[in-house]
């Protein structure tokens, strides 16, 4: 990139990615600029929002700033997390929760590697979902693990976990792989 | 056929026949549609030797079979008098065209693969809102279903864990012995200037392997392009008979299939 | 709420909780209008993202509607989402996908027509990243065929298969090719 993006895009793409507050020092740092001018072009945006009627707002909570969405349109949101299509788990969700089935405990950045994708935003979906709990942290590095939960295996009919079918069958010969041409 | 000494050829990345014809079609600045294939036949048999043993058997096959067609064109193209006569003459130019309809397919594909390249890359940089409910609704979201039983979501996780290859050259190379063109050759020469002549079966009988009926059949091209021995086929695959043209003598006959043993500095004469 | 929302706002607020393209269809349900009116809002926000320079833009992919990070600051949002980044496909993988998409449904051994190679590592490769999926059997010849998917589309940002490029002027005529087709 030779030119430098408006501050504010580069705060909006950021606030995009994110479902937690992101604080204004952790913003500053990423975009290369000092906290004041973040937390200025951020009010700013957040008036935007408001003057313009936008379907989200930006606020800031509990020291970080997050997107929402608007209060007065909750009953569409609302119509639309109750809509059938809820029900179910996205493939990116459901592959998720294969790999802490099959790997639990297992850490954020494992699933990371294994997916060879962030998974922060499905990991909160599938705690959400109360399909996998936090289970204490990874003796090396402290990060938090995963593991799933009874729910989950109720909802695949099953009474415990050492019922999960062995991934063995269903693995490809490794030789047939070697000259796979891969990522 | 002289291969010039000084060829060294780096072996670039390319992914079959077509791609290294197509890299090579460039590399002199011919245009595809254009170009008269037998140029670049010198250069893609060396790409073939250069590879030494390092081939892929289901790989070498293709390659082979991209090479014994441009070197049947450049034979035709060598011989005096190559106006289209008879049916094997007919036959070579349908062999042609039809490798050039192959080769501009596949630019097309090739062409429709750096699109999507461009495409993805373009669309990786771009990052997509995934996120989880606001807490306020949270507590709507109905009884989540996953929709698969235990067999079909071990098969998800096994195609989700499973290993992912290492960016690598293929690894399963040919470790059978080396097969030499030159030494296959000799041996069909001494044979056939005894016999006169035989089918390209009754040639092959005594093979210990794939490798060496090909060597043999590479070898019989040669003959071939040296004016030794002659084809006679009566129908497409089917049986192919040689018949020995050449000096019948006790004399020695030339050294032919050299270029293709690129273990042996070989003579550099033709 | 005694007022309606202006459906621009309604469907930005949808959008902001969605997890994966949503239709049209089902954004118009929702909003409880048409599907022409919502696809109508829905190009008039891309268009208004756009010339607004928002560090996010609303596109159309496989099928359904998403918003995205902007592609110019990728590495802002790359310095926040460390681990975002995808493998990238091989040239063989490209190749491959790109004759699937053309030729769909297609089976391995007119794959390998094209090529010139054995496309069996490779038809894995994409198989297990989810970009093809198998697309039941030839009918001559019982051969497995393949077919791409919607996160193929959505790797690639099309809508649909409409969108990639003729190949028309780039092929000779596909009738001579019969032969070369079948090993």
């Amino acid at each position: 990139m030779t030119e430098v993006p408006p501050l504010p895009a580069v705060l909006e793409a950021l606030l995009l990615v994110t479902d937690e507050p992101v604080s204004a020092v952790l913003l500053a740092q990423i975009a290369e600029t000092t906290s004041e001018q973040v937390t200025e072009a951020l009010h700013a945006l957040a008036q935007e929002y408001d003057a313009r009627q936008r379907g989200f707002e930006l606020r800031e909570v509990a020291g970080g700033w997050r997107l929402y969405t608007r209060a007065e349109l909750a009953p569409y949101v609302e119509r639309y997390v109750l809509d059938g299509q809820q029900a179910r788990l996205t493939q990116a969700a459901l592959e998720t929760l294969a790999v802490v089935a099959y790997r639990q405990p297992v850490t954020r950045s494992r699933i990371s590697a294994v997916r060879g994708v962030n998974v922060d935003g499905v990991v909160r979906t599938l705690l959400a979902r109360g399909l996998i709990v936090e289970a204490g942290n990874d003796p090396e590095h402290g990060a938090t693990r995963y593991r799933t939960t009874a729910l989950m295996l109720e909802r695949l009919g099953l009474r415990s976990l050492d019922e999960l079918p062995s991934l063995a069958p269903f693995l490809p010969d490794l030789d047939d792989l070697e000259d796979a041409d891969s990522p | 056929m002289t291969a010039p000494a000084a060829f060294h050829v780096r072996l670039e990345v390319f992914e079959g026949p077509f791609d290294l014809l197509l890299q090579l079609i460039g590399k002199h600045q011919l245009d595809v549609t254009e170009v008269a294939l037998s140029q670049v036949t010198d250069d893609f048999i060396a790409h073939i030797r250069a590879a030494g043993n390092e081939w892929d058997l289901g790989q070498a096959t293709e390659f082979l079979v991209v090479a014994a067609t441009l070197l049947d064109l450049k034979a035709a193209r060598l011989l005096p008098g190559s106006e289209v006569e008879d049916e094997e003459d007919l036959a070579l130019l349908e062999a042609r065209d039809l490798l050039f309809a192959r080769l501009l397919q596949y630019r097309a594909y090739k062409q429709a693969a750096a699109h999507l390249e461009q495409r993805l890359a373009t669309q990786a940089r771009r990052y997509p809102r995934s996120a989880s409910l606001e807490p306020r609704f949270a507590g709507l979201l109905p009884e989540v279903l996953l929709g698969l039983g235990p067999q079909e979501f071990a098969a998800l996780a096994a195609r989700v864990l499973a290993p992912r290859a290492e960016p690598s050259v293929a690894v399963d190379h040919v470790h059978g012995g080396t097969v030499s063109v030159r030494e296959q050759t000799a041996l069909l020469q001494a044979r056939l200037r005894r016999s006169g002549g035989g089918s390209f079966r009754a040639l092959t009988a005594d093979c210990a392997g794939t490798l060496e009926v090909v060597a043999r059949f590479l070898g019989l091209l040669e003959l071939y392009r040296e004016g030794l021995v002659s084809f006679e086929q009566a129908q497409a695959l089917g049986e192919l008979h040689v018949r020995w043209t050449g000096p019948t003598g006790d004399e020695p006959g030339p050294d032919v299939g050299a270029e293709w043993d690129s273990a042996t500095p070989a003579e550099e004469d033709a």
